[in-house]
């Protein structure tokens, strides 16, 4: 049996490398998965600790997190597509309109 | 679940993550995304949670990953020429994502993780454990997802479908009302 | 520890019929092909005249099981230029691999009992197995998918983006189908459900899933065939515009893979429906002790061939299918795109939800599964 | 005793009806609709106002009627209800507004016959007479108030009816401002008297229960209250030192001189003064101070009048001057004699007014009487009545304004205000010099009128001559509701009205004959010397022009009271605003501190902005920051 605490260290883990692609990417697509490395580290965490608890709710909870993100991927990805479309770019540091 | 498979999944999703991370190329960093997904999908049936498990192979990898992919081509993505030219943010995001993988572990240590081990009940992680709490106290949960998601694709399909060329000129015609008007 | 070793020789044993099957199917594609529009067919190679020796009329077994494969095997493995070496080399197992893998969770037959030992004919009893089978379909697209992008062309980017469009669409419709189905047997374990399928109705008609589910099942069968991207579903390929669609690019080894993908996909097909609407391994009136014939009275069968006869009968069912899968194949006209799609999300997914919906009904109103 | 009586609102509902009818609908439904609709609601209101007082006609003296509508302000123990309540005195004011205003009303249907903007004017014109209600039928000062206000604005709108010459706006401003002056007196008046009596315990304004507890109102917050008032009351009815105003209001269509400036708006101070009577008791200062500021002014307004050639000014001055006869009456405790002369004059000088604006409208729009004369031929309807409202007004024995004015002079010798009395009975005399001057000059001699005019000088249609002769019979026979006492049935009118205003008791003793024998002499002589002057031998004027002529330009320049405002107040206003406020404080304080923070604010965001570099990877890594603090938090709660 392994041990909480290792699931908890590999979900910290991946989590933080999304952090880090989130933060160094400059592709929005590769940016995206990185939130999605995120969500998926989290989910981890969340079954682990169900699991180690014997409730449902961890599931449950993963779940709802797999419909949002596939809600949040179809919005996502449209908006970047219409981004693409009026600016010929998905590089995070050229989509700075809103700026100063 | 064995740990010699823990391990061997905890390696493989770790790299595959880091895989996401620094690859140039948009379809390999999907390719290991996906390699990552199917991992922790894994490690979830590992724990009894069959379904989710499943789930997550399906939903997740079969589908969410390959909306990606079709981005992925629609956009026709070169590889990246280079990271993010901000050092700074290069120096500082390594600063912080260390701090917070640092408090992160100070959480994973077993002494801070008293969680009295309880033993699964029967058929726990099966489709009528989970429809029986999803369908009970989560509820409402779960009908207000339904509603998030058809909004979703109506958002969706608003955002991306491509503007015929008569609405570009019946926009256009505004757009020239507006300026003169303010002329 | 026995178990782990009869499992592992299951797996191999299913996965062999599998790719035998693929492989009659491959010959059903030349001969049969030729029978229904009335030509010889293959019948080229012949071992020496081995055959002709023997006065037998030459059925092209030969280069079918034995030509066909060494030619392909032996053909030079070429790969475009400026292509993703390693995903062009990848795609191909991408495809077949996660396949042949499923086939291990079909059941081919009852539990049989040999010197105290009692095996279950079924190589992985996995209690979600539908859903391992919706999975695995689900990652078979990659390999296509990626097959098509990594040749660095744009024909073989058209047929991957149609190929993988098209199956994302149908596994939709085919899970819808797999949903009526699970909610009527009430389980995910398809033992279970072929267990379920025992027995009769008003004393002559077997209990199968066709019976209780003929709409999941035209759909299945539907969706089965688009996921296999046969024809009339064969838009992917789709010879005449784009030459092959996804394989284009590829020769020899890894070509075959991609074929053998698709015709081990129809023999997945054929045995899901088997399992879920015919009865799988089971065979009218037979019980464990043996047939009970509408008439009422009984003929006793020794268990040990009962079994046996169980897996006889799942393979000539199986078998049966894929003859008529082949037999759609030629016989229908390709679809357009567009019809394709439509038919996908407007014709079989609502009539899935609306099957889903009635089923629903009628399982609460028998007053739940349980 | 008091009976509820719900028909009551119906009185003020039809004119409020009308004012939004004739608001948006009169434009578009055209002339005939506004003509029906702006005086029949009037007409409407007039017949539910009759009833009314039938009622309290037949009910027992002392007995009211009135309906609450809901309560509209609460605060504490402080409340107020928005009541209506007619008792003897709101009633006699009810029947002279919705009477001689839906009367006027008709009259405007044909004066304005011509005016494109009918149906603003009948708008404002129903709107004028919502408010003089509210402000009549109101059972408490504040809701008085309010329609005090109303009134006040009706009249600045229709001052100002033809806006588009800058004049007539001056001069509705003029008025306007001048009230506010007045009203602020007002509001603190009732502040006064609301502290006045909350030392005690009593949150009311309602007048029934200020009678109630007047006792407590104690006499020096009485005079406070009633002097402040009574300021308001100056301005609304145009007394020394606040009359300025209503000269030049004359400036707006006849039919509102008539109605607004002469028969009922500017009575709301008396009325307002009967109505707290039993506060003015309590304050005998402040009475002599009404009593003596209407004197003069009755007196200086008639001496003003003998000069004007405006035929209207004329008017408007004798109203001034009427308005201080009732003043003198209310003020040296005379109410009943002061309301009865407010009603007699609503006739007669309502009438006066229309008969000047039939002559005016004859004349097409010719006001000033030297270019008049001989027109008793022309229009003949407009001379007859106009000359009974004259004999009305110059108190002729018979005639309605005999009665009341004798009543108030009689009060005013009786309560021993001797000068007063002296005074208001010299007034009596130019009452009689200057009015039968306007006849003369305009009706007789020979013509001076303008020869392109005069051969389509005629007399005016029947809609506007049968309000005439309604309000000259009133004129004639109004005031025989107040007969002397002993005579047929006596003074009906002051027992009417003597449970609201009580009785009056007289402090000297005197015979009634021989007071009303001096002041009709008076105004005989008045009327002789008119006669002489204007039409015997018209060179007489003229020569005594020319001989005081310092006291003739006083009088033509009205005592010079409004140059002497300018000094004294407006441009010491004007001064001090420009320099002071606009200069110092505005430009300097208030713009410095506005164009300060906006600075502020401009180089804050200057700064700020930077921060916004637009960059989703730096707005990421803050939020990342962020949630490492948070987590350091939970972290540092475990570890503790």
């Amino acid at each position: 049996m392994v041990s909480l605490s290792w699931l908890m260290v590999l979900s910290a883990a991946i989590f933080a490398i999304g952090v880090a692609g989130f933060l160094t990417r400059r592709n929005i697509l590769v940016m995206f998965m990185s939130i999605e490395l995120m969500l998926n580290a989290v989910n981890l965490a969340f079954v682990s600790l169900g699991s180690r608890m014997g409730t449902m709710d961890g599931q449950v909870i993963v779940f709802f997190v797999m419909t949002v993100a596939a809600a949040e991927a179809a919005v996502g990805l449209a908006i970047i597509i219409s981004i693409f479309r009026s600016r010929e770019t998905v590089h995070a540091d050229d989509l700075t309109l809103l700026r100063w | 679940m064995p740990a010699g498979l823990f391990w061997f999944l905890a390696a493989l999703s770790v790299l595959s993550a880091l895989g996401v991370v620094v690859q140039r190329n948009p379809v390999h960093c999907l390719l290991s995304l996906v390699l990552t997904l199917l991992a922790i999908a894994v490690l979830f049936i590992g724990q009894d949670a069959v379904v989710v498990g499943f789930l997550q192979a399906i939903v997740y990898a079969g589908a969410i990953m390959v909306l990606f992919l079709f981005v992925i081509w629609l956009l026709n993505l070169p590889a990246e020429s280079r990271p993010t030219g901000h050092l700074a943010l290069r120096f500082f995001g390594a600063v912080a994502v260390a701090a917070l993988m640092a408090e992160l572990l100070v959480f994973a240590l077993p002494a801070r993780l008293q969680i009295r081990a309880a033993a699964h009940a029967a058929g726990y992680g099966s489709i009528e454990a989970l429809s029986q709490t999803l369908f009970s106290e989560y509820l409402i949960a779960f009908e207000v997802t339904s509603v998030l998601l058809l909004v979703a694709v109506i958002g969706a399909v608003a955002l991306a479908r491509r503007t015929t060329a008569a609405e570009m000129q019946e926009r256009g015609a505004a757009d020239k009302a507006e300026i003169e008007k303010a002329a | 520890m026995i178990e782990l070793v009869v499992g592992a020789i299951e797996a191999i044993l299913m996965v062999l019929i599998g790719l035998h099957l693929a492989i009659f199917l491959l010959y059903f594609e030349r001969k049969g092909s030729a029978l229904i529009q009335d030509r010889v067919g293959a019948n080229r190679a012949a071992i020496t005249g081995f055959g002709r020796k023997l006065g037998l009329p030459n059925l092209g077994i030969v280069n079918t099981l034995v030509a066909d494969p060494l030619k392909l095997f032996t053909k030079e493995d070429f790969v475009p230029d400026g292509a993703d070496h390693f995903l062009h080399g990848l795609a191909p197992f991408l495809a077949l691999f996660p396949v042949l893998i499923t086939f291990v969770v079909i059941p081919f037959g009852d539990t049989i009992t040999v010197g105290g030992y009692t095996f279950n004919l079924q190589a992985a009893n996995l209690n979600a197995a539908a859903l391992y089978l919706l999975a695995t379909i689900g990652i078979g697209v990659y390999g296509v998918a990626l097959g098509g992008w990594a040749s660095n062309n744009r024909w073989a980017l058209l047929g991957g983006i149609r190929a993988t469009a098209q199956m994302i669409s149908y596994e939709i419709a085919m899970g819808l189908a797999l949903v009526s189905v699970i909610m009527t047997y009430g389980t995910l374990d398809l033992q279970e459900m072929v267990r379920a399928q025992g027995g009769v109705w008003f004393g002559f008609l077997p209990r199968w899933g066709i019976f209780v589910q003929p709409l999941a099942f035209v759909l299945l069968l539907t969706a089965g065939v688009a996921e296999s991207k046969r024809v009339p579903f064969d838009l992917p390929e789709g010879e005449s515009e784009l030459i092959l669609g996804y394989m284009v690019e590829y020769s020899g080894g890894k070509q075959a893979a991609f074929m053998f993908t698709d015709f081990a996909e129809q023999a997945l097909t054929a045995m899901m429906l088997v399992t879920f609407f015919l009865g799988g391994w089971q065979v009218p009136w037979l019980y464990r002790d043996g047939f009970h014939l509408p008439g009422g009275h009984l003929i006793a069968v020794a268990p040990l061939a009962v079994s046996l006869l169980g897996v006889v009968s799942f393979l000539v069912k199986v078998v049966v299918l894929c003859a008529f899968l082949g037999l759609v194949r030629w016989t229908l006209p390709r679809f357009r795109y567009d019809q394709l799609m439509r038919l996908g999300w407007k014709g079989l997914v609502p009539l899935g939800l609306a099957n889903i919906l009635v089923t629903a009904f009628i399982v609460v109103a028998a007053g739940g599964t349980h | 005793m008091n009976v509820e009586f719900a028909a009551l609102a119906l009185i003020l509902v039809f004119p409020a009806l009308g004012v939004l009818f004739n608001m948006f609908l009169g434009p578009r439904l055209g002339r005939k609709a506004v003509n029906v609709a702006g005086p029949g609601v009037m007409f409407l209101s007039f017949a539910v106002a009759t009833v009314a007082f039938l009622r309290i006609l037949a009910m027992p003296e002392g007995s009211a009627l009135y309906f609450t509508l809901w309560r509209w302000i609460e605060a504490g123990q402080f409340h107020v209800e928005l009541g209506l309540r007619v008792d003897a005195l709101s009633a006699v004011m009810v029947m002279v507004v919705t009477g001689v205003g839906s009367f006027i009303h008709l009259y405007s249907v044909g004066y304005m016959a011509h005016d494109e903007d009918y149906a603003r004017f009948f708008t404002y014109l129903n709107l004028f007479a919502f408010s003089m209600l509210i402000l009549v039928l109101a059972d408490n000062l504040l809701m008085m108030f309010v329609g005090w206000e109303g009134v006040g604005l009706c009249s600045y709108l229709l001052i100002g009816f033809w806006y588009t010459n800058p004049e007539f706006a001056y001069n509705g401003r003029k008025a306007f401002i001048v009230n506010r002056i007045g009203d602020a007196g007002f509001i603190l008046g009732i502040l006064t008297l609301l502290s006045a009596l909350a030392r005690h315990g009593v949150w009311t304004l309602d007048f029934a229960e200020l009678k109630a507890h007047a006792s407590m109102i104690g006499p020096s917050a009485a005079t406070a209250a009633g002097l402040l008032l009574f300021l308001g009351a100056t301005g609304k009815s145009a007394q020394i030192p606040l009359y300025v105003w209503l000269p030049d209001a004359m400036v707006g269509p006849t039919p509102v001189s008539a109605l607004i400036h002469a028969a009922t708006m500017v009575t709301a101070g008396v009325y307002m003064v009967a109505r707290l009577n039993f506060m003015y008791m309590l304050a005998p200062d402040a009475m002599a101070v009404v009593a003596t500021v209407g004197a003069l002014t009755a007196f200086f307004a008639g001496t003003i009048a003998i000069v004007q050639l405006d035929i209207k000014r004329v008017l408007a001055y004798s109203t001034v001057s009427q308005l201080g006869y009732m003043f003198l009456g209310v003020g040296s405790g005379a109410f009943a004699a002061g309301v009865f002369h407010l009603m007699t004059h609503a006739f007669f000088k309502g009438l006066l007014f229309l008969c000047a604006g039939s002559v005016i409208h004859g004349l097409e729009g010719e006001q000033d009487m030297n270019k008049m004369g001989a027109l008793r031929h022309h229009m003949p309807i407009t001379f007859w009545t106009m000359l009974i409202a004259t004999l009305a007004i110059t108190a002729v024995p018979g005639f309605s304004g005999y009665f009341s004015k004798d009543l108030i002079l009689e009060g005013a010798y009786e309560s021993g205000h001797f000068r007063l009395w002296l005074l208001g009975a010299i007034t009596a005399g130019i009452t009689g010099l200057y009015m039968f001057r306007l006849i003369f000059m305009t009706f007789f001699g020979e013509s001076r009128v303008e020869p392109d005019k005069l051969h389509h000088v005629h007399e005016s249609p029947p809609v506007m001559t049968i309000p005439l002769i309604v309000l000259a019979v009133l004129a004639a026979v109004g005031g025989w509701v107040g007969l002397p006492d002993g005579l047929l049935w006596g003074d009906a009118f002051a027992r009417f009205l003597a449970p609201v205003v009580g009785d009056f008791k007289p402090a000297v003793e005197a015979s009634p004959a021989m007071l009303s024998a001096v002041a009709t002499g008076l105004g005989g002589i008045g009327i002789l010397l008119a006669y002489v002057c204007y039409l015997r031998m018209p060179g007489v004027p003229a020569l005594v022009a020319w001989r005081a002529k310092g006291l003739y330009d006083l009088l033509l320049e009205k005592y010079r009271i409004d140059e002497l405002y300018d000094l004294v107040v407006t441009r010491p206003l004007f001064f001090f605003s420009n320099q002071i406020l606009n200069r110092g404080v505005d430009r300097m304080v208030i713009d410095g501190a506005a164009n300060g923070a906006g600075l502020a604010v401009e180089t804050g965001g200057e700064l700020a902005r930077r921060v916004e570099t637009g960059n989703v990877q730096h707005y990421a890594l803050v939020y990342l920051l962020g949630a490492i603090a948070i987590v350091a938090y939970y972290l540092y709660l475990v570890i503790r």
